[in-house]
């Protein structure tokens, strides 16, 4: 089949319908998943389709609701449990990273957790401190989870694919404000195999190393910098775990000046790992050392204007490239 | 009629009517496109839980769910500062930061408003612990959706409260609805207050649709709180409208949604007003008019607020004089500026 | 006499044993300084649990918490295996990295063995709507303790049990102690079926000295589950000695142990077959030996028993096959060494 | 008064009961707390000392438990609450990332949560893979937390203090290796201020960041340095938030090469901030990449070997350290 252009949301859709339209033990839970369609509409048109026993409707209890998955995935099930924002992961930690991710450890490899954990995080929608945040840092902490954030249409649709054959609980983040983009969808064709990162686009003198949104703001900021003759790498990593290290590492290797893009807060986020084993591994490379351009360390507020201001843009990413590359400081740094 | 009178039933025929267009006015600012955000929950169909503060005292405190505009505004809130908020501006009640979700006003006994479904509820809990270690007379009260009924830290508070014989209350707002949910494929039990029986509390229903006897249960339950027996109050109303703005309810019918919006508090305040010719329908009119021009004037203040300024963002992470976070900028600086 | 009759209680009497004769054993491993760790919850004085196990299907599944000895004992794991794991060594249930509390023999319907107060409460909820959805006729039981009773994930799963119909039982060991906090002192209402019951289940309390009673009640439970009722056993007993091994429990009386400790379901048992003749002391003597062997026995065998290797470590993170976490000094080789 | 000598977990006790006798809106809440004196003994005696309102067991509820202190902090009171092992955060996260960190900012300043989360991690016990872990991440990586990790008996003391006079939520994390560990208290005489670093042993050679137990490996890991003609300097940050940057950026820029040891894992530890911050500062200045010495990706076993050996010990510090300054590669990299 031909590639055709759709939007995330309707990517993750289509994939959820193929995966359980092609193996009857997937089923979806969580709250407003049936009849409401999703709190994004991810999950719209399930229940008609598939019936209330494969598209469960449940109570406000996001703890249960993962534990219920757990137990379903241990006896023979392939639950896509949805936490409708990953904020409200707190709810949830202890049977994620208790229990979902130990379980085959702690019993000696006697039992498995085959489930999908869908959620969605990031700014964009004025929804405030609670509802805004980007917490994959909590979940790549814990041995025993694998976590996935796509960017693209096409990863949309494939990492979920890939996490609905998984045998290992797949922590699987979506940014609420990337389901009305549009992209292209081959359904034959992913961008590369699980746990790989993808070249977004080739460079020669910064490599920047990103995943989910900040994919297109770093994409933009590539843009921009090439008007500025500087050649940037950008790499969507994909997968948080299993992490290819390598792509990225060859890519400093050639580039010798890295940054690392996330939305998420830096202290403590993903990039301080990236940051720490570009770092590690590109030492004799590296020109300069690795930048983070993260969100500020901050709650995220209401305010539309101060939400923007609290995550990267694509000006902001540009204007660090250009200070790295071509040591062309920013008005804002005079 | 309760002990209040026809005075009280005034009293609180004026407060819902200021929640009721309080919220309307909040659309409006919707739809002029002046909100930060489309997350906002109208407590329309929910006015009567001006009994329930009614019942309080001036000291105790509360804390709200994600719906809480209706109990600030009974709780004596400034409708400017809560419409700036809800439009994000400097001088709202969280200056700009907190949103629909999140107003609060800490002046009048606030302890917080939570996004999260159940967030608040043991807050109070401790807020009574606070009370009988201090010897203070204070109850407090967390309000709450049926929801929220379903999230087992209800059951933790519950426990603690009723274990400790804390002058708390759990005010659970039972709208029918927990987004497209009803309560009815929410819960196997929809009478939520016998749960609360279960765990040893004092757990009473009360009908939403009649603010005086919420009002009178409420005094009965905070009295019987403020003496060491905790309560629960199940207040059964309906959503009048969708979950949040953007939301038409297409999960219900319109049958239902009719029969639903019956149970309405201020219309029934209003026909027992007249009724009881405490009032006439050109007074109420009157005290309608008044209000309307309040909450316009409260929508205008809104607009014309100004926004934050980009660096309020990096101020009350911490208490004043702490250590705040760096900003990135400096950061970066920090790394590739020429000082380096 | 319940419907198995005495041939039954016998059976559920060897099993009994069985039980408290390997939790003194595992003691005697700690005496001869052989246990990974003094983490270790005896199940003495709730050997009526045996009681529920027989109640429940081969293909029943089944989640238990930090004192799980003893249901794995009733469900027919090996001792020996058992004994190994508390010892830590590689042949035991969980390759020697679960331990006293994770023993879990996955063959027999286990789905885990949590030592998180109320962890595996939820799964069983999973569990049922896996067999629903399957049409299986299968019943998925959650064992934990009474201090569990306080986590408000059980409210949360008991609301999703009963409202889905599930095939699904709590148990509830109630052996009177969270650690050192006697029930009352941790609920306010200590009846805790009641809650299960306003949550909507079919709730009962038996009592944990008489394991006929148990065991009839739990048929009737699992049955009224299987056929989409969920149920909630409250299983009242006495926890004999100490939280875990080294504790001396100095904070209850030793009238009140006394007193607790005549809630024996062994002692009761026994009394009652030879009472009813279906037995007599020394044919029980005899038994008591034999279990007495098989249990020594598991003590040798864990104490010759080899420990796990090194490598092992990195086993089992995640399935066979795929990648597995990177060892640190794999690593730091690839940093510092000649070929970076 | 001059200094004695104690242990940490009588150190620890000495703080809360100096503190609950100065200020009497102190009051302690957890399991077990009262009458059992504390899973590690820390509160033996309190509750005869100070009585039940001030010392309050509670129902095994922890997000009930931290939620309750939540509420007790906005209303005038201090509480000091003990949540049993940090593995149970996991449990209140919720509470803690949600509604202590952001009340005072989502709120717009008008209120605050003065709290302190007493709770304890780390491996030692063959506690398994639910009470030995090393979370202190999930916590640092939330704005509107401070994090405190002592490591000696005078900071048990004088951290505690401190942190029961601060304005903001803080997460004070003991380590069960070190209840039982003797050092000098000086009542009179903190090692240095809150939210300061302490060096504990000055070198030339090499800088070891670290906190909590890996400070006494550590300190055994530069002594067997210095028998090879090593000198490490070992800091010990004893705030991960707020972080004093400047005394490990000082020192590394001195020395020229860095490690970072930590017990926790590697991937997404605090080691990785730590690691990122060092080599932008000191870019400049490094001889060698800064190098991370963790705790293996794993859940942590059950079998002591295993326990023992999924976690940095002083010989594997040393090892590391030679490798890196001498370049003497360890037997297990030939
Ligand atoms: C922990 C959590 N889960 C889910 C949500 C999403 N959500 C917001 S409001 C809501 C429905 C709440 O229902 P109820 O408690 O009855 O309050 P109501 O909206 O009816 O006032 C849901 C599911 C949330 N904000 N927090
Ligand atoms: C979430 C959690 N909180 C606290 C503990 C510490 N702890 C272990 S067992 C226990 C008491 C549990 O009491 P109960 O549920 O009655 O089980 P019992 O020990 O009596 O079998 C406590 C508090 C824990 N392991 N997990
Ligand atoms: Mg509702
Ligand atoms: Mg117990």
């Amino acid at each position: 089949m031909a590639a055709i252009e759709t939007t995330y949301r309707d990517a993750l859709r289509q994939a959820l319908i193929d995966a359980m339209t092609e193996d009857a033990s997937i089923f979806v839970m969580g709250e407003e998943v049936g009849r409401y369609g999703g709190a994004y509409g991810v999950t719209k048109g399930l229940l008609e389709m598939f019936g209330e026993n494969r598209v469960v409707d449940t109570p406000i209890a996001e703890a249960g609701i993962i534990g219920a998955a757990i137990g379903a995935a241990m006896t023979g099930s392939r639950p896509v449990a949805e936490l409708m924002y990953i904020d409200f992961a707190g709810l949830t930690m202890d049977q994620v990273a208790n229990q979902a991710a130990k379980s085959r450890y702690m019993f000696g490899g006697q039992i498995g957790v085959p489930m999908v954990l869908r959620t969605q995080g990031g700014t964009g929608r004025s929804a405030a401190a609670q509802h805004s945040q980007s917490l994959e840092a909590w979940f790549t902490l814990i041995p025993g989870l694998r976590v996935v954030m796509p960017a693209t249409v096409n990863d949309a649709y494939h990492l979920l694919r890939m996490a609905l054959k998984h045998p290992d609980p797949v922590i699987f983040i979506e940014h609420k404000a990337l389901y009305v983009r549009k992209g292209e969808l081959d359904v034959d064709n992913p961008d590369g195999a699980w746990g790989k990162s993808a070249i977004r686009r080739e460079g020669t003198d910064v490599t920047i190393v990103t995943y989910s949104k900040m994919v297109f703001e770093s994409l933009a900021a590539a843009e921009a910098l090439a008007g500025h003759g500087v050649s940037a790498e950008v790499i969507d990593i994909r997968c948080l775990n299993p992490l290819d290290d390598e792509t990225f590492i060859t890519s400093v290797m050639k580039t010798g000046r890295a940054m690392v893009v996330t939305e998420a807060v830096m202290t403590s986020g993903f990039a301080a790992e990236l940051s720490a084993r570009i770092s590690e591994r590109c030492f004799d490379f590296l020109e300069e050392p690795v930048v983070r351009v993260t969100g500020e360390d901050i709650p995220i507020p209401v305010s539309p204007a101060l939400e923007r201001g609290a995550v990267p843009s694509a000006q902001l990413i540009a204007e660090t490239g250009l200070w790295l590359v071509k040591r062309i400081a920013p008005s804002w740094a005079a | 009629m309760t002990k209040g009178g026809n005075r009280l039933l005034l009293d609180l025929y004026r407060t819902m009517r200021r929640i009721r267009t309080f919220e309307e006015r909040v659309n409006e600012l919707f739809v002029r496109g002046q909100t930060a955000g489309s997350m906002l929950h109208m407590s329309i169909g929910e006015e009567a839980i001006s009994g329930v503060c009614r019942a309080m005292e001036q000291s105790d405190s509360f804390t709200t769910h994600h719906r809480g505009h209706g109990i600030f505004i009974a709780r004596g809130a400034d409708p400017n500062r809560m419409m700036s908020e809800i439009a994000g501006k400097a001088d709202g009640y969280c200056s700009g930061k907190g949103g629909s979700m999140h107003i609060a006003d800490m002046g009048l006994g606030a302890l917080g408003a939570n996004a999260i479904v159940g967030g608040g509820i043991p807050h109070v809990v401790g807020a009574g612990l606070s009370y009988r270690n201090r010897g203070l007379k204070n109850v407090s009260v967390a309000f709450f959706g049926d929801g929220a009924s379903q999230q087992g830290i209800l059951y933790e508070a519950m426990n603690m409260a009723a274990l400790w014989k804390l002058p708390v209350v759990f005010c659970c707002i039972n709208n029918q609805y927990g987004m497209g949910t009803r309560i009815d494929r929410a819960a196997a039990n929809t009478n939520l207050h016998e749960r609360a029986i279960a765990c040893g509390l004092n757990g009473v229903a009360v009908d939403g649709g009649d603010v005086e006897e919420v009002h009178e249960m409420s005094e009965r339950v905070l009295d019987s709180a403020r003496n060491g027996r905790p309560g629960f109050i199940a207040m059964t109303c309906y959503r009048h409208f969708g979950h949040a703005r953007l939301d038409k309810s297409p999960y219900r019918d319109e049958a239902e949604e009719l029969e639903g919006r019956k149970r309405d508090a201020v219309l029934n305040a209003r026909a027992k007003l007249i009724e009881r010719q405490t009032s006439d329908a050109a007074s109420l009119d009157s005290m309608d008019d008044e209000v309307a021009k309040e909450m316009n004037a409260a929508v205008e203040h809104a607009i014309a607020a100004v926004p934050p300024g980009q660096d309020s963002m990096f101020r009350d992470v911490f208490a004043m004089g702490e250590p705040q976070p760096r900003p990135l900028r400096q950061h970066l600086s920090s790394i590739l500026g020429e000082a380096r």
